[in-house]
């Protein structure tokens, strides 16, 4: 759960974290959409979606 | 052009626009025909809330006998009247200044559009965005005998020229409350008649119910269900309920029931309405692609703090940005004695939108900081959805309601759990300790209470 | 055993982790040899607060003209004394009550252990795990004269049996300023004599300094860079300023110069000590794995919340799990007039972490909502490193200083940046909006105010 390097710190909110961590997602991977470009919930479902979306079809589709 | 962006309304959605807009670096003009601040300033939150604490003073006062302070006070309402105008000058003189500051041009008259990218005011203006922010004005219902002596909106209420004997209050919304809340503690005598069967709707009636208790203790009468027939001379506000009629008898009415968009010099562009108010996207943009409306005249969520967001949305967007605006989060405050403030979806609106929630509380009566205080009613409800238990609500009656609930606001907005703010150390003895506490009930772990079964 | 853990002392610290041990399922008992609740309901925040209060009606009714209100009051001190014990009757029975409901047996009597799973009380009890929260008691500086009559320390002071004419504190600690405060507001003619040259040096210059304008004043002499020599029989306090010998002719005297460690009891452990506390590991556990010790015997921050907080991770590692506390975000109060908090890095202690910081700042007199309280003096400070603009610091002084905090308090736990704070809708007029100004200072965006120019 503690950030091991300043450098790293990714931002995300405290729901978004529990969400990413209960379905293994990288937080690192995802580009934030809230403040300051924090990580939010909906950013985490999408980036989810997409994953899933990756695996259904062709990378080509999820652009 | 003229300018890069014109704005139209001083208040506070018109003056924060026109403040950020220059920030980012545009040329800037502001149109106001009448004080720079607006409703805000000069006829809405400011003034109200001078008296408001003028109210809470007296009512510290008459408590006092139980911390040994025996007190004795006589009220001058002209110098009280004078002090809200002292006020309201200052914060006026403050926004001119800043108008100066910020190289705004401030132009004094009535703004009206020729074509979407020009005004009349004393001469013609033109400009390549403009920012609509004309507000909003009091509604008046029709029902006979509304213009007469004796009836008075909020505008004239401010002037308080005297403390009524009796006061009738048509309307039980947030300023009809405030008003009341006023009144009663100057020394009138107050009755509030309501049309609908409950008072504040949006909150839960816990909640509500005791503000009505609080209210109805201090001798204010309330009349829900009410439908107001007619007012009479003398006043006398005549009124149904439960199929009877009532005639009261008052020195003075304050008609309160709401108030409508204030569309005004727009004619010509023939902007899409909603409602009664201009219809705007979530980037504040009208149908017409140069031209945006923040704050009341968009006939939305009608307070000071929702036009000054929509200002800031609203420049952002007029200078080439594009920034959406997130309306999900915005606390609503009623500033009463006890004081109540909101936040979120309430009880009834968090079990349809999530089906399973939870629900932890804390009184004031078990709040160390509250009893310090004399003041031991007051409770607090913060609201989970029961999966991740995160925070969707949060409710508050008491003393320093309108300042605690902020927590309430970053947590919804920065998408909390209840075990952040648990595990968050909160200073002893306040009341925002007992958000925690609530927090703590929510995960079946409170402290100072017993815990609630359903959230266990 | 009789028990899975035995807690010694019933202060925040212990009841708190009482109360969890008892929801995590464990068999608990709680000794105290006195009252519960331990020194902070008893003889510390509770009843400072309820004459903090009482001053803050007092000072209320001294500026209630500017509102029209002319009051004359009267104080019997015998009546606010009253009051203050109905106030700790009723929190201390709270607690006694919390214990039966949760299950936890209240042992009275003084705890002494003999071997490391039992103690002696009246008889012997013998648990698991223990729980060490004997807190702490007040420091007697190496002073002659410190036993004379007319001498105290806040425990007699609380007894309140007269407002003393001319009152000496010794020490600008918080206690020290929250009863030169209070004595002040009563009617004492008040001297603060503090050895160091300044007064809080944990909060910034720009805050303290408020802070002694004000008590100054209010009639406060301040005595800084002044060491106590001795006290004379009257009592006369004598002290050296700057080279020159001073004596100070008093009614009364207030040693606040500090608390130590309340470490009894535990001899035959042979506990591993730091300073005068019992050391402990961020798991709150001493050299001894089934002991534990929280609060103020540990010889570390003194305040309830900690206390409170750190009851809470010892119950839990107590009941098994591997709970670690986080002591980098603690709020720290003054109930003084006007208030002051603060939580995380002041300026200093910021630029010397991260070199380059950004601060943003707000007063009060340009807040709507101070300015119709009549409260026009107050600083907001946000302190953020200048990289992610993430907030490292909050200082406050001001109305409502000690609940506004808690934004801040939020914001460092959770490593928010700047930007969340402004671009979350507050409600007006409040003087927690005055923190997003803070924060919109930050990023070179503010509103209500002219830019910094630092931060553009
Ligand atoms: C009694 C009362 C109490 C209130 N208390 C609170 C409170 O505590 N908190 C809160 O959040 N809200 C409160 N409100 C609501 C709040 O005042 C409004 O939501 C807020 O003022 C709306 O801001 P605005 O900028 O949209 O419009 P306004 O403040 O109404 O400003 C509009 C301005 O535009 C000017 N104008 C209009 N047409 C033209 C034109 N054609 N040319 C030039 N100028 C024009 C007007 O003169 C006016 O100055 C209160 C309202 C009232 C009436
Ligand atoms: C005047 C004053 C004002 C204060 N104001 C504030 C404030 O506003 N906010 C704040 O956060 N902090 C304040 N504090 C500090 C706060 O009171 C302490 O930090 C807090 O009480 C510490 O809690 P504790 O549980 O560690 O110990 P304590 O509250 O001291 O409780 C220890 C208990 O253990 C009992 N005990 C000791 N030894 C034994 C034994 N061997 N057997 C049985 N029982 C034993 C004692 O009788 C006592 O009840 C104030 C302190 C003072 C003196």
């Amino acid at each position: 759960e503690e950030e091991n390097n300043q450098e790293k710190f990714v931002k995300a909110t405290p729901l978004a974290r529990k969400i990413a961590k209960e379905n293994n997602v990288d937080l690192s991977l995802i580009a934030g959409t809230g403040p300051g470009g924090r990580i939010t919930e909906e950013d985490v479902r999408k980036y989810m979606e997409n994953r899933i979306n990756v695996k259904k079809e062709s990378p080509a589709a999820v652009e | 052009m003229d300018y890069n962006v014109i704005v139209i309304g001083g208040g506070p959605g018109g003056y924060t626009a026109a403040i950020r807009a220059s920030e980012l670096g545009a040329r800037v003009a502001l149109v106001e025909e009448n004080s720079l601040g607006g409703t805000c300033l000069n006829r809405g939150c400011i003034p109200t809330k001078v008296y408001a604490h003028a109210a809470s003073i007296i009512n510290e006062i008459k408590k006092a006998g139980q911390f040994g302070i025996a007190a004795q006070y006589t009220l001058d309402v002209n110098k009280l009247r004078a002090k809200k105008e002292k006020v309201i000058e200052r914060l006026v003189g403050g926004v001119g200044y800043l108008m100066r500051a910020y190289d705004v041009d401030v132009i004094k008259g009535k703004a009206k559009f020729l074509d979407r990218n020009t005004i009349q005011v004393d001469r013609k203006y033109t400009a390549e965005k403009f920012i609509i922010a004309t507000g909003s004005k009091t509604l008046f219902p029709p029902v006979p005998g509304i213009d007469l002596p004796g009836v008075m909106t909020s505008d004239r209420a401010l002037e308080l020229e005297r403390v009524p004997e009796r006061v009738a209050i048509i309307g039980a919304g947030i300023i009809g409350l405030e008003f009341a809340n006023i009144y009663s503690s100057l020394g009138s005598q107050v009755a509030v008649i309501e049309m609908l069967p409950e008072m504040l709707p949006m909150v839960d009636r816990d909640i509500a119910g005791i503000l009505q208790s609080a209210l109805e203790d201090r001798g204010i009468e309330l009349h829900l269900n009410s439908r107001v027939e007619k007012i009479e001379e003398g006043p006398i506000v005549v009124f149904t309920k439960g199929g009877n009629t009532e005639r009261l008898e008052c020195d003075a009415v304050l008609v309160a029931v709401g108030r409508v968009a204030n569309v005004n010099g727009v004619e010509v562009l023939k902007l899409q309405m909603e409602g009664k108010g201009i219809k705007v996207d979530d980037f504040m943009r009208t149908n017409i692609d140069n031209i945006y409306a923040v704050g009341d005249v968009t006939g939305g969520i009608q307070l000071a703090h929702v036009a000054a967001y929509q200002g800031i949305i609203a420049a952002h967007n007029a200078v080439g940005e594009k920034r959406k605006a997130d309306m999900k989060v915005v606390p609503s405050c009623v500033y009463t004695e006890p004081e109540i403030a909101w936040v979120g979806l309430n009880e009834t609106l968090a079990r349809k939108k999530y089906g399973d929630i939870k629900v932890g509380t804390f009184t004031y009566s078990a709040s160390g900081r509250a009893l310090t205080m004399g003041e031991d009613y007051g409770l607090i409800k913060m609201i989970a959805e029961a999966k991740y238990n995160q925070i969707v609500g949060m409710e508050v009656i008491g003393r320093d309601a309108t300042e605690i609930i902020h927590e309430g606001v970053l947590a919804i907005k920065e998408e909390f759990t209840a075990e952040e703010i648990a595990e968050t150390i909160h200073a002893h003895p306040t009341i925002s300790e007992c958000i925690k506490e609530a927090c703590e009930d929510i995960l079946g772990l409170p402290i100072n209470k017993v815990r609630t079964s359903n959230n266990l």
